[in-house]
């Protein structure tokens, strides 16, 4: 909100002291004050419509909007669309509108009313739901004007911090989720016969998984080397075991150039792909 | 410095400075973790001692909608504004108004808001309230032509330093055009408020003060612009 | 707040947390007009004192060649970082199963998982198992498009705190418990799994001797790297 310009007058009700003398109302109205056109002109675009105008011309005058002298608004209202007619200022249809109804209300009112009226008897009673509707709104967008906000009033801080660690985080999962899924895996899958999961010594699944990581296909690696005597007896058995499973699942191929000659070990798979070389790297 | 570990306040404002947006306190626990993190009630005083800590300073805590942030206090601010060029936006009436009908009466239609305007609103309010991030289409309201429902964001109340609705400022009470011709009594005046916003009634107290007052007891209602 | 208008120091800390950018000694003087802006000499006074009202915070302030700026002390930098850590998802179903039938089936490709599972396994589990560094390709079965095959690794061991393989209960366990624990009692698998092999081992009795002498003289070079 700025502080209205001397000569412009705008129409901020809000500043203009208010003071209703419930049951006798102001009569004396206040003149109007004269206003060059090119004021004028600005003036009435300040305006957001019909409503506000009314009720610019109705607190200007002290008066309550619950309780409008129509005829004088009427009168009042009518010279400033007059006034914007010969401005040759666009008229939005909405005053237009108003115009007529403010016409109707003062018709209305001439009319004799019975005694005991009751309020939607009242003609003004359209007309003063729709002003007070639209003034409380136009107090809350005031107050929230006024709030605090950011940007014009507050500034939000904001510290550089492009040196930061980027931290990668991974999920978390505990072998007991894994089990869990992996049990159900295996109900499902003893469903189909042909899928029987047998019981084995995982200790000869990992050393199939270490063997074969070991040897390369292009390279005859000597059998003996494959074996560490310092797992004993059981280690070596097991190795063993490995290369038997890995030969009878054609994944490795054992080499023996003359009998007694060293046995050589190379992998069966051909050329090496990117994903070994990749997984190499671990 | 020394080798202890920073004070908890002390790892709340620096990750309040860095964050780039509000953090809530979920947001705060979280850069601990599960061993180590502080109660939420330790997080909570530490937090009130940081806002003590800015007590006399230049800057504040502030809770939003989203959560906490360290701002710039609105006396400072004026001063430190020197380093933009750019000046803050200025919003117009109009777009304030359909604004604060959105506020407290969503949601609604804009042929709703129209209604108690008494005049059209343009498509290009509605653009600007929507790429600020304040307002939002939540829906459709089921009559011919299926008008869109607006409603206020996260993002509105963290722009005017809301923690909720609720924090709006009150409404004034509709008064019953009955009332002319009777003592004042308020008490039984209109309650249509809007349904989406908690009814603030009993903290107004007297209706005709706040009348009278005219927005008086406003925080600085005039003096920034 | 006081009246008071703020001290030097804190119009300084609430532009460095707003500017954005280093801010030099003029920069700082420009926010104040000719008649109210302090000294040269006032103004590094209060910067002095601010540098010293950060010792022991989780800022501090810094001079660099274009300016002075406030950032975050390496003390709390680290534990601020997380702010900016992507929140980890949960592992899906799918790849909870995948990795559990490559524990107890490998050296196996995906297609097999496939025929186990019943359904066909994603790329993106097999990529996301291999990053983790839970699974690699350990080679290739000799089919048609030669298909990778994949074992579980050494990291993955550390990770479920294995030794071992053999640690994870067998088949026929887990078929028995209802909700596994994962402390059960593995001594028993272990033996299980023993006995399996010298079973296994008695059955090929002669060739073992045989192979007992050849593998004195190189360590086991198969486990993972």
């Amino acid at each position: 909100m700025t502080e209205p310009a001397p000569e412009n007058t705008t129409p901020e009700q809000a500043e203009m002291p208010f003071a209703v003398v419930q049951g006798a109302p102001v009569l004396q109205l206040p003149r109007d004050l004269y206003i060059p056109p090119d004021a004028l002109e600005v003036f009435l675009e300040a305006f957001e419509g019909p409503l506000d105008l009314l009720l610019y011309l109705i607190k200007r005058q002290n008066l309550d909007v619950l309780d409008i002298p129509i005829a004088e608004i009427t009168r009042q209202y009518m010279e400033y669309i007059d006034l914007m007619k010969d401005l040759r200022l666009e008229l939005a249809a909405e005053y237009l509108v108003m115009a007529a109804m403010l016409a109707e209300i003062k018709s209305r009112m001439l009319l004799p009313r019975p005694v005991e009226s009751e309020d939607e008897d009242d003609p003004r009673a359209e007309l003063v739901r729709r002003l007070q509707e639209y003034e409380r709104y136009k107090q809350a967008a005031e107050d929230i004007d006024a709030l605090e906000r950011l940007e014009r009033d507050v500034l939000v801080t904001q510290v550089d911090f492009s040196e930061r660690k980027i931290v990668r985080t991974v999920a978390e999962v505990t072998l007991q989720e894994m089990l869990i899924a992996f049990k159900e895996v295996l109900a499902h899958a003893e469903k189909y016969a042909h899928h029987q999961v047998e019981a084995e010594p995982l200790s000869l699944r990992q050393r199939m998984s270490d063997v074969l990581a070991a040897v390369r296909e292009n390279e005859y690696r000597p059998f003996t080397s494959l074996f560490n005597a310092e797992e004993g007896r059981m280690g070596v058995v097991v190795t063993f075991l490995a290369l038997l499973e890995l030969i009878r699942e054609s994944l490795i191929e054992i080499v023996q150039s003359e009998p007694y000659a060293p046995i050589h070990v190379k992998a069966r798979a051909g050329r090496v792909t990117e994903d070994e070389e990749d997984s190499d790297e671990q | 410095m020394s080798n202890e570990p920073p004070a908890l306040k002390h790892v709340i404002e620096a990750a309040l400075l860095v964050a780039g947006r509000p953090l809530n306190l979920d947001a705060l626990l979280g850069l601990f973790d599960e061993i180590e993190r502080p109660e939420r009630s330790e997080m909570r005083a530490a937090l009130d001692e940081l806002a003590e800590d800015f007590a006399n300073r230049g800057i504040e805590l502030k809770e939003t909608a989203s959560g906490f942030r360290i701002q710039v206090r609105a006396s400072v601010s004026e001063r430190v504004s020197r380093l933009f060029e750019e000046r803050p936006q200025r919003y117009s009436r109009a777009l304030l108004e359909t604004l604060a009908l959105i506020a407290y009466r969503q949601p609604l239609t804009r042929g709703e808001i129209e209604d108690v305007r008494g005049v059209s609103v343009s498509s290009n309010i509605m653009k600007t309230l929507q790429d600020r991030g304040w307002v939002r289409v939540v829906g459709h309201r089921d009559v011919p032509g299926r008008p869109a429902l607006y409603a206020t964001t996260r993002e509105f109340l963290d722009y005017f330093g809301l923690k909720s609705l609720d924090e709006l400022p009150t409404l004034a009470e509709l008064r019953d055009i009955d009332s002319i011709n009777v003592e004042i009594d308020f008490d039984g005046a209109e309650e249509a408020v809007a349904e989406a916003v908690a009814e603030h009634a009993a903290a107004e107290g007297d209706a005709m003060d706040s009348i009278e007052d005219d927005g008086d007891d406003r925080p600085q209602a005039a003096s920034s612009s």
